[in-house]
């Protein structure tokens, strides 16, 4: 029981993790924003888990009840929530405008095309006018 | 009482969350998605009184609407992704 | 019971993450991650946070799940199959989890009462905050009155972020003007969705004037109420039409008021400043400084109400017709 | 009288549980959309009424009555038609019900597409 009593970090550690990996091992761009959102939530997880007390209630009053849970957590929590929905929906527009610009959210693909653009301006820049010389089919052959 | 009902919804929770799992459609999985909504609806109400405050049923009509709204969400994107929307024009 | 709950909610949640991880389809993935919102919601209800739970099922389930939905619409459904290397990431996360777990062995047991953190501010607020403030919802007291610089700055992020979608995904006027005759309404063909929506949305609208003004007394503010409200717009945009939905919420009434809920806040500031008191200290509003506060709770929720229903509904709408664009380049 | 009440209630309680397993059960187990929406749906309705029944008979004439009361009215309107348009939708995108017994191979085959 000692080392059990944990047992709610450790699951919300678990997925933070699976939210972390789901970030950094994935290419498409909308994938990673739910793998964000899924990081973010644990981390709401964490909060929330350390305002609660045993038998306690929720921290709305009530003559009947002596024993509330803590509130301050659940202050920081609920305006994060709303927060992040906001900084979500600016993340989706970005994706949206990236899909127009580069017809892609894979990010191996926008980086490659990144990499062609940077190569082409190079070689402009050192007297190389030639652009149809660096055309995607050349690249990938 | 109350505790017995919670665990069986628990339950029904889990088999639902199977079927989205597993899928295969994209109907199955919407199928799946509104039975654990209103199994969710249904948990929360029954918390409530499990833990005899049951004047936080606001959240349970919140869970109903929200989950009426996404599933209507889920039709209408996906039904026009797949279908040329002249059919449709009355 | 509450711990068994605790613990089985958690073990759903696991196995939604690792589906999501797994799943290619992204229209499953982020139904899912509305699953995963639901659950999570009556996780916080478990734990006591009804406020969160509130803003999780309203704000994660909801609006989040629709607009995902509305940007795939726009980039495609399906995740390419992707050519990265697995191994690397997977032994960075097991790393950084394994570094987290022993960083936890020093907490404090999970629900235990002599953690620190119930030790500090905690107690104040919830023993004097019903004389102080005269709101039996501490966490409105704490997040209105005594924490309520915080909370104008929440508000101020989300009318931002409002800004940035606004300017990122513009359509300019003149096209709006063509787009808008043509635009046929959404969903024609399921009338009976149609009807029974109709008779739910003067509900929804009501419902979340009840979540504005209760929010002292129950669970429920300002945050939550303009979450609902927007959903309940949404929800006629989606079954009527872009164009009739705009006909009622003019795009820039709708930006107008976005800005009023954040000057309406700190407007409220103000005012207590001109009265006598510090910037947002209510008590001076009125004859008894209990009364005070609780006018200034209500004036200040009721602003973050206003922005954030505009915000979302305008998020909403600057997604849609962007769909509606798409549709007609193809 | 509050004895008579616990036990009805724990007969509703216990029923609408009843009603949501079997229901689930044939969410999964039956072999295609049109079936498991059948079992879903119908018996949904039926779990949800009882189990909100048999919660209101526990909640005496407090704010929690009219509030059930108006989760039972939400969960009848969007429950029902949710189905509906589900099911509606799902045949406009092509999927068909199968249409004898013993086929049921060929319904499953055509999900897959």
């Amino acid at each position: 029981m000692n080392i059990l009593g944990l047992y709610n970090y450790w699951i919300v550690v678990v997925l933070m993790m699976i939210g972390f990996y789901i970030v950094i091992a994935h290419e498409n761009l909308i994938k990673k924003l739910v793998g964000l959102s899924i990081f973010q939530t644990s981390v709401f997880f964490f909060y929330i888990s350390m305002g609660k007390i045993t038998g306690a209630t929720a921290p709305i009053l009530d003559e009947k009840w002596q024993l509330y849970s803590n509130p301050l957590p659940h202050v920081l929590i609920l305006t994060a929530i709303v927060v992040g929905i906001a900084t979500t929906a600016l993340g989706l527009a970005l994706v949206v405008r990236i899909q127009e610009a580069y017809g892609s959210i894979e990010e191996y693909e926008i980086q490659a095309q990144d990499t062609q653009d940077q190569m082409e301006s190079h070689l402009e820049a050192y007297g190389f006018r030639k652009k149809h010389a660096l055309s995607p089919s050349n690249i990938d052959q | 009482m109350f505790a017995l009902t919670a665990l069986t919804l628990l339950v029904v929770m889990a088999l639902a969350l199977i079927r989205a799992f597993l899928g295969p459609t994209l109907y199955d999985r919407i199928l799946a998605v509104n039975n654990f909504g209103t199994k969710t609806v249904l948990l929360i109400a029954v918390m409530d009184f499990l833990s005899g405050r049951p004047d936080f049923l606001d959240i349970a009509i919140v869970y109903a609407l929200i989950n009426f709204i996404s599933i209507i969400g889920v039709l209408r994107f996906f039904e026009y992704t797949e279908k040329k929307t002249a059919e449709y024009q009355d | 019971m509450e711990t068994l709950i605790d613990i089985v909610l958690l073990g759903f949640l696991v196995l939604t993450a690792l589906a999501v991880a797994k799943m290619q389809d992204l229209f499953a993935v982020v139904m899912l991650s509305g699953i995963y919102s639901l659950i999570s919601a009556s996780l916080f209800m478990d734990l006591d946070a009804v406020d969160v739970a509130f803003t999780e099922a309203s704000v994660g389930a909801g609006i989040s799940t629709l607009l995902m939905l509305a940007s795939l619409k726009l980039v495609g459904q399906y995740e390419k199959h992707s050519r990265y290397r697995p191994m690397l990431a997977l032994g960075v996360v097991l790393a950084t989890g394994t570094l987290l777990i022993y960083g936890t062995l020093d907490m404090p047991h999970f629900g235990s009462a002599e953690a620190p953190v119930h030790q500090h501010v905690a107690p104040r607020y919830l023993n004097d905050s019903m004389a102080e403030i005269g709101v039996p919802n501490v966490v409105t007291s704490v997040l209105a009155s005594y924490r309520g610089y915080d909370t104008l700055g929440e508000t101020l992020v989300v009318f931002t972020a409002g800004i940035g979608v606004i300017s990122l995904l513009r359509v300019s006027r003149r096209t709006k003007e063509e787009e808008k005759r043509r635009v046929p309404a959404d969903m024609q063909q399921q009338i009976i969705l149609r009807v029974v929506a109709k008779m739910m949305l003067p509900l929804i609208l009501i419902f979340a004037l009840y979540v504005q003004f209760h929010g002292d007394y129950g669970p429920g503010g300002g945050f939550q109420a303009g979450v609902i409200f927007a959903a309940g717009i949404i929800l006629y945009t989606m079954l009527y039409g872009l164009s009739n939905a705009s006909r009622v919420f003019k795009p820039h009434i709708l930006e107008l008021f976005s800005a009023l809920g954040v000057l309406l806040y700190a407007g409220v500031g103000v005012l207590c400043i001109l009265m006598g008191g510090n910037f947002l200290e209510y008590g001076v509003l009125e004859h008894d400084p209990v009364d005070g506060q609780h006018l200034g709770i209500l004036l200040v929720e009721l602003g973050v109400g206003i922005t954030v229903a505009s915000v979302m509904i305008t998020i909403f709408f600057k997604f849609t017709w962007r769909t509606v664009k798409h549709k007609y380049n193809k | 009288m509050d004895f008579l009440l616990d036990i009805l209630s724990g007969i509703f309680l216990a029923g609408g549980s009843f009603f949501c397993l079997t229901g689930a059960l044939g969410l999964l187990r039956f072999p295609e959309f049109f079936s498991r929406i059948h079992a879903a749906s119908l018996t949904d309705t039926l779990g949800a009424s009882l189990i909100l029944i048999g919660l209101m008979l526990q909640a005496g004439w407090g704010l929690a009555l009219p509030k059930l009361i108006l989760i039972l009215i939400f969960s009848l309107l969007a429950g029902t038609t949710a189905s509906h348009a589900m099911a509606k939708a799902a045949l406009k995108s092509g999927l068909k019900p199968i249409d004898q017994i013993g086929s049921g191979e060929k319904g499953t085959e055509e999900q897959k597409k």
